[in-house]
């Protein structure tokens, strides 16, 4: 509970949540520079990795984030057929397929963990996509902490 | 009866095996502390053939212990129930060993006995019983109190009652037929897999909270495991540290999820696993989950069964479902 | 025979190389892909561009046939390599003039305009943009909406630089206002900046100066500009992709709603002997792409495409094709519309056309008109005092030996490619691109070993 | 040596300044251990700035540098080339961005913003600790090119390479070069186009920097860019020669249409390049000659437009026309396809005479007739009726179709083909010549069905492709290329798998063990083959799992 609380912004009384965000550097990394540019308005409560290709995001990873607390994870990637590596992308679609339904079944939402595509050019996708899933996560809410 | 000349075709066998040269090492199983304990035994000369035992308490997944020898052996000789041969399957398949480095002995199996179950059918003084024999659905036990008839559904292995063997496989020799032993009743886990889905999350983290708490992160689960062959194991690494070994529901949660995730598609449900497991964790539940997913979204055969095909994290289809972005 | 060395910067052995620069006009994908392929050989390299960013007509559109690549994420990083190129030099905003000389020896006469900026200095960021009070049409967006006097071409433009349009900046019309000047906090603005002509020597010129769409309002029968809703595709390619002025929401100019019945009309312009009489190759497939793109936005839109042939070619198009009709439920209908009225109760355009099965003259009320225009070729390249190269009576950059040579111009030593010399799609035009690279480095070799 | 971390956040004027509190970034970063200095620039990228920074990390001892600033992706290289005339090691800077991801998106709550700019520097200094020195990836290449296929495209690539000096093995499979184009005998609108091509090929024959294999093959092909090894098969002779780039240029096949329209049975039904070849031999004088384009193509088992039959078709229409102006021609089309400015030659052949009629895939046109066809009835549906017109010839217009040898072609060279088994290019719009491997193009029918034009100019590109690495010597490569530690490989194969560019493979181990390498030239650095690695034995430099991590454990 003590931790719980201390995420909360004392000013809005709003939870934050700690939201870790794989980007893939040649679509959702560029379109997060474009949202940037257009000086679109998200919502801060993310931090993003940069990564070559979303396949380099290993599952253990996401595993790794919620052992640590993290209240939500999201993959960014090309969309199908656009994978600057031609099938990256495809691979990473299995991945987190498999995972969110393992994730589930032990007890952690799916719903923290998620897989968007944002191209280069979408700039407002990656301002709304963020914005609806950390939206998400408020209303999941803190996740319990394991201790 | 039957098992008696099987034993002891197998023993002779082995020793021909031996003589001639063609194996160098052969996996089997020897009597352990008492006559339902049963353990693995590496015979590498001819007079060891004599140790082998083969019965209905005779359930290690052999398969495992390949990899540890396979350095040093050439064509090593190993005898597989038709399950147990699921995993020689992958072993080929993820290039652990040639097919051509094993000599495979099939033995048949009507069911292999659970020694939890048996605990509790006939009690805990096991070391009372001396022999064993079987009809059509049951198991006779000769004890020093006389023979007692137990019904092969109430004390075989869980996966033993949906029993699974690989899809054309081919020993080099088999004992007797292989046949799928059948049973009046299925596998139970599937059911307990969809009670779990069943329930609400948070549902699902208290029980799954209840179990981690019995863990001890012993790692028995994964050293039974004939998946586990990496030289280093990334739970060991030093640098970087995915895993503190602090006992804690985190840690523990963040284990059983790796654990079950790097057998995605490589899992052949031997449950070795579970029999390892001091605690009693039903360690098969996650591992059958994970198998009913591939099936359901890539379509993808249980592990060991073909003998062809890539793992299912290891290729995919341009259609693959999305339903979830 | 020997193999001649470049003077690729990057090599410390070749500094001294005599080869001259090659000169490229035009900074869309054609020329950027031979800049970038002349340059990665070594050669120094100018890529010349109208306007205030390389990109040209790909930059504008949205997605791309039949891969359906968003168009901007595959062109942008190549944008960027151009600027990052230790052998290309950027010359936006500049015009070629005047090329004079011999092949393997060409003066070149470039008009470089104003830009008010210090480009050196110039960051970026855009404070100033925000603080401009002068809004006009913004011609990238098809002045669907507008921009300001001091602006970017597009969000990712390179050179990310902002230019002074010197027409309707309000300092440099009426002499009063500076805004940009004050927030400027890199101090890069300065308007004493004048027009500059340079002069380039070059070893040979290559023109990529690509297309423009046909003014589709000289086919009075189709009411572009007078009838609400009747829009050429280039608008349509804006307003349906999502950095466009609407978000990516297809509105109609009219009254700001999505159009549930979509109408294409193919060959307007084009295959017409009162306008142009070639094919213009690439709208069968753009305008499929677009009707595609328009189901995957809006479930309950119809989209029917009005053809003369469905010219479907190149690679993997039939089957973009099939899935326009089949998974997307595009309609195709083969004839050519003969005019488009407007409702008078909806005020909707009504077209008219003649059903090919039953030879019945059939009228159907829409909701949107996409005009598919003939493209004919930019004319950027009619400059002047133009060194006697061959103009063929469309217009197009003239190729005498089409097969066997398809980058030669009449004149040695000075080259064509992409939409300039053919219409064409965009894999031909980079193809060609590659092309002309090899035909200049032939070129060079050639001549330096003789 | 002691990581000597140094932190450098810009301002970009007011857009990072305007919304992050910088010395209070500063102030927190220098809490981290290893981080000996923390500044701040109001432009980074300014000349003086950049002079500031090289004089820092000599000052300063730094050997690693973070800069935090606008995005990598436009100003990574400037900041590295920075590092780098200082004496540091490009690969030890590390970039964050905070002006793009956080100061301009999140400029409506500051004081959050700065916090998280803080985070993201943290999650810089985190990686930055962990870099490691590396060089870019520097591979020599052999100035020579293998051409694969003796037809107008591989000629074309052939003679312009060795026009730049390159040494040219061109393998071609048959005994004569030209390929599909000199099958064909006569040309329109360029009539002159056999004696060009023959001139062609004598200008091969005749360049010394060319050497010709006919009747050859290739057997093997191992290596990479820069240096391939190939062995050529000519009879029993074999021959290995070592090239620094490969063309493929193998062509197409044409249809034989069997079982279609009567073809094979019916004395009078012929292709059109069986008509092209008689038409120039023997001067027959038909007098009713239908064409039917679209024979075993836009069909459910060859869906593709071959693209070339219609401007075929309507070549040897002209052709039976203006030899004999009172034959009736007529051509049976679904849709004319010409493209460009050959809408000339379309309507050429319009005001020739020649008729033009469509027919339905539903309902394909019939040949009438026993032994050989009088007539093709064919339903119209415009006048929505069958149609009869008498003939005493008749031409079908079959499609290019993919070489047998592509399968094994694609195996040999790992390079993927696609359904219709025509070779697959590395991307359809921006990358059309190349394939993924590098070092490696296509060009011409054998990608897809084009005409000779098309297959010239391809030959072309191709070329200068090919052209770019030979003419360099030397090409280098960013290292953020995968690599594979041996002791902990399990030798699983699982990254074998995945990746996109047969990068990975087995590697000779004297010992019986399997364990796998990464070809450093192949490898493009995806990392898929990482997440692929159930151990950790595979890792990516600069995105290794040790720095990821350590991102992650920053922002915990």
């Amino acid at each position: 509970m003590e931790k719980k609380e201390q995420r909360v912004d004392r000013g809005t009384e709003q939870f934050s949540p700690k939201i870790l965000v794989f980007a893939c550097n040649w679509c959702s990394y560029a379109a997060a520079d474009l949202a940037g540019v257009s000086r679109l308005e998200v919502p801060s409560d993310f931090r993003i990795i940069r990564v070559m290709c979303s396949a380099r995001v290993r599952p253990e990873f996401v595993i790794y984030a919620f052992s640590r607390g993290f209240d939500g994870v999201f993959i960014l990637g090309c969309h199908p057929g656009e994978c600057h590596y031609s099938e990256g992308n495809y691979y990473t679609r299995r991945r987190v397929l498999l995972l969110k339904e393992t994730l589930q079944f032990m007890g952690i939402e799916s719903e923290r963990f998620q897989l968007r595509w944002v191209s280069a050019s979408e700039g407002a996708k990656f301002a709304g996509t963020m914005k609806r899933l950390i939206e998400g996560i408020r209303d999941l809410g803190p996740r319990n902490i394991d201790t | 009866m039957i098992k008696v000349m099987l034993q002891k075709k197998l023993q002779d066998r082995v020793k021909e095996l031996l003589q001639n040269g063609t194996v160098s090492l052969f996996i089997g199983y020897e009597q352990g502390p008492g006559f339902v304990y049963v353990s693995p035994c590496f015979v590498r000369d001819e007079s060891g053939a004599e140790r082998l035992v083969l019965n209905q308490f005779c359930s290690n997944n052999l398969a495992g212990y390949i990899h540890e020898y396979n350095a040093y052996n050439r064509r090593i000789g190993i005898c597989v129930k038709g399950c147990d041969a699921r995993a020689l399957v992958e072993l080929v398949k993820q290039n652990q060993i040639t097919r051509e480095d094993l000599f495979v002995v099939g033995v048949p199996c009507t069911g292999r006995i659970d020694i939890s179950k048996l605990r509790e059918e006939y009690g805990p003084k096991l070391e009372e019983i001396k022999g064993i024999s079987e009809t059509e659905r049951s198991f006779l036990l000769e004890t020093v109190r006389g023979t007692k008839e137990i019904y092969k559904e109430k004390i075989v292995f869980d996966k033993c009652l949906s029993c699974t063997h690989p899809e054309g496989f081919e020993y080099d020799i088999l004992l007797d037929e292989l046949k799928i032993p059948e049973f009046g009743s299925a596998d139970p886990v599937q059911k307990r897999v969809e009670e779990m889905e069943s329930l609400s999350t948070a549902e699902k983290n208290e029980v799954w909270c209840s179990y981690l708490s019995q863990c001890i992160l012993c790692r028995a689960c994964q050293k039974a495991c004939y998946a586990c062959y990496c030289p280093e194991c990334i739970f060991d690494k030093a640098y970087p540290r995915w895993f503190s070994k602090i006992s804690t529901t985190a840690q523990k949660r963040l284990y059983h999820l790796i654990r079950a995730y790097h057998l995605a598609g490589r899992c052949v449900d031997c449950g070795e696993c579970e029999r390892a497991c001091p605690a009693g964790i039903p360690l098969r539940l996650l591992n059958k989950k994970i198998e009913k997913e591939t099936k359901k979204l890539f379509n993808n055969r249980e592990a060991g069964i073909n003998q062809e095909g890539v793992l299912p994290l290891n290729t995919f289809d341009i259609d693959d479902p999305d339903f979830f972005l | 025979m020997k193999k001649i060395d470049f003077p690729n910067k990057n090599t410390a052995h070749n500094i001294n190389s005599a080869i001259k620069p090659i000169i490229i006009i035009g900074g869309g994908i054609t020329g950027i892909q031979t800049a970038l392929d002349l340059a990665d050989m070594g050669l120094h390299v100018y890529l010349v561009e109208r306007s205030s960013s390389i990109g040209g007509r790909m930059a504008q559109l949205d997605k791309t046939f039949p891969t359906n690549d968003c168009s901007m994420c595959i062109l942008s990083p190549k944008m960027i390599d151009c600027a990052r190129h230790e052998n290309i030099t950027l010359l936006v905003y500049s015009e070629v003039v005047e090329i004079k000389g011999d092949p393997g020896n060409f003066t070149v006469k470039i008009r470089q305009k104003p830009k008010y900026i210090d480009h050196l200095k110039c960051t970026g960021c855009g404070d100033c943009i925000s603080k401009c009070p002068v809004k006009v049409p913004n011609e990238f967006n098809m002045s669907i909406d507008t921009r300001k006097a001091i602006y970017l071409r597009f969000p990712q433009a390179v050179p990310k630089k902002v230019v002074i349009d010197s027409d309707h900046c309000l300092f440099l019309t009426k002499g009063r206002c500076r805004a940009c000047e004050k927030v400027c906090q890199a101090k890069a603005i300065d308007f004493a900046q004048m027009e500059k002509l340079v002069e380039l020597n070059a070893e040979a010129v290559v023109f990529a100066t690509g297309f423009e769409p046909y003014d589709v309002s000289k086919l009075k029968e189709y009411g572009y500009g007078e009838i609400d809703n009747v829009i050429t595709a280039m608008e349509y390619e804006r307003l349906i992709s999502a950095s466009g002025p609407t978000g990516g929401e297809l509105m109609r100019r009219s009254d700001n709603e999505i159009p549930n019945r979509l109408a294409f009309i193919q060959c307007v312009g084009s295959r017409d002997i009162r306008h142009k009489l070639y094919c213009s190759s690439v709208c069968c497939m753009y305008a499929t792409k677009e009707a595609i793109l328009a189901r995957e936005h809006y479930d309950n839109l119809s989209a029917t495409i009005f053809y003369t042939d469905l010219r479907a070619g190149g690679k993997k198009f039939q089957s973009y094709i099939s899935r326009a009709r089949d998974e997307y439920g595009v309609s195709y209908l083969r004839g050519r519309p003969g005019r488009i009225e407007q409702s008078e109760e909806s005020g909707n355009p009504i077209i008219v056309y003649e059903d090919t099965t039953t030879r019945e003259l059939k009228k159907t009320e829409v909701d949107m008109v996409v005009l598919c225009p003939a493209l004919v070729p930019s004319e950027a390249h009619s400059m002047k005092n133009n060194p006697d190269i061959e103009i063929d009576e469309y217009g197009f950059i003239k190729i005498p030996d089409r097969i066997f040579s398809p980058f030669d111009t009449s004149r040695d030593g000075i080259y064509a490619c992409g939409f300039c010399q053919a219409p064409q799609d965009i894999p031909t035009a980079v193809v060609q691109a590659s092309g002309a690279a090899a035909r200049v480095a032939e070129f060079i070799c050639t001549a330096n070993v003789r | 040596m002691k990581t000597r971390i140094g932190v450098f956040v810009c301002r970009c004027g007011n857009n990072i300044g305007g919304v992050i509190d910088v010395p209070n970034v500063l102030e927190d970063v220098r809490s981290i251990s290893n981080v000996v200095l923390a500044e701040e620039f109001m432009y980074a990228c300014s000349e003086d700035s950049l002079s500031t920074l090289k004089e820092r990390i000599k000052e300063h001892g730094l050997n690693r540098v973070v800069v935090a600033a606008c995005t990598p992706r436009t100003h990574e290289p400037l900041f590295k080339r920075c590092c780098e005339e200082a004496g540091l090691n490009r690969y030890l800077f590390e970039f964050v961005n905070i002006r793009e991801q956080c100061a301009w998106i999140h400029a409506h709550e500051k004081a959050k913003a700065t916090k998280k700019a803080a985070g993201l520097v943290r999650m810089g200094v985190g990686k930055a600790f962990l870099l490691k020195p590396r060089e870019d990836i520097e591979i020599d290449i052999t100035p020579s090119a293998m051409i694969i296929g003796g037809g107008v495209s591989g000629i074309t690539s052939a003679l312009n390479l060795a026009r730049q000096g390159f040494e040219v093995h061109l393998v071609e499979r048959s005994d004569h070069l030209g390929g599909v184009a000199s099958d064909f005998k006569t040309w329109f609108p360029d009539r002159e186009g056999d004696r060009k091509l023959s001139h062609l090929v004598r200008s091969i024959e005749c360049d010394e920097n060319i050497t010709v294999y006919l009747s050859s093959k290739i057997k093997d092909c191992s290596g990479n860019l820069g240096a391939f090894t190939v062995v050529i098969q000519d009879g029993d002779k074999e021959r290995t020669v070592v090239v620094g780039t490969i063309v493929i240029a193998t062509g197409a096949g044409v249809l034989k249409p069997h079982g279609l329209y009567g073809y094979g049975e019916l004395s009078n039904v012929m292709t059109q390049m069986e008509y092209d070849n008689l038409s120039k031999r023997r001067k027959e004088k038909y007098k009713k000659v239908v064409m039917i384009n679209c024979v075993g193509t836009r069909v459910t088992e060859r869906p593709y437009c071959s693209q070339v039959c219609c401007m075929i078709a309507i070549k040897n229409a002209i052709s039976v026309k203006e030899s004999n102006p009172q034959a009736a021609v007529h051509i049976l089309h679904r849709d004319i396809l010409v493209y460009g400015t050959a809408e000339e030659y379309y309507r050429y052949a319009m005001e020739l005479g020649i008729g033009f009629s469509r027919y339905t895939i539903e309902a394909p046109p019939q040949i009438l007739g026993e032994g050989s066809g009088d007539t093709v009835r064919y339903y119209d549906e415009t006048a929505g009726k069958d149609i009869d017109i008498s003939c005493d010839l008749v031409v079908l217009s079959t499609p290019l179709v993919a070489q047998e040898e592509n399968e094994s072609m694609a195996k040999l060279f790992k390079v993927p083909i696609s359904e219709e088994r025509f070779f697959l290019e590395a991307h359809q719009k921006l990358r059309p010549v190349e394939f993924a491997t590098d070092g490696i193009y296509i060009c011409g029918s054998a990608r897809w069905p084009v005409d000779i034009r098309e297959s010239i100019a391809q030959g072309y590109a191709a070329a200068a492709k090919a052209a770019i690495p030979m003419h360099r010597g030397r090409v280098f490569f960013e290292a953020i290329t995968a690599s594979c530690d041996e002791k902990n490989c399990s030798g699983c194969g699982s990254c074998i798998e995945v990746c996109p560019y047969n990068a990975v493979d087995y590697k000779d181990l004297e010992e019986d063990r399997k364990v796998v390498e990464v070809n450093q030239v192949k490898c493009k650095g995806c990392g898929c083959c990482v997440s692929a690695c159930k151990n950790g034995a595979m890792q990516q430099h600069g995105f290794s799992d040790y720095q990821l991590l350590s991102m992650i454990e920053m922002m915990a």
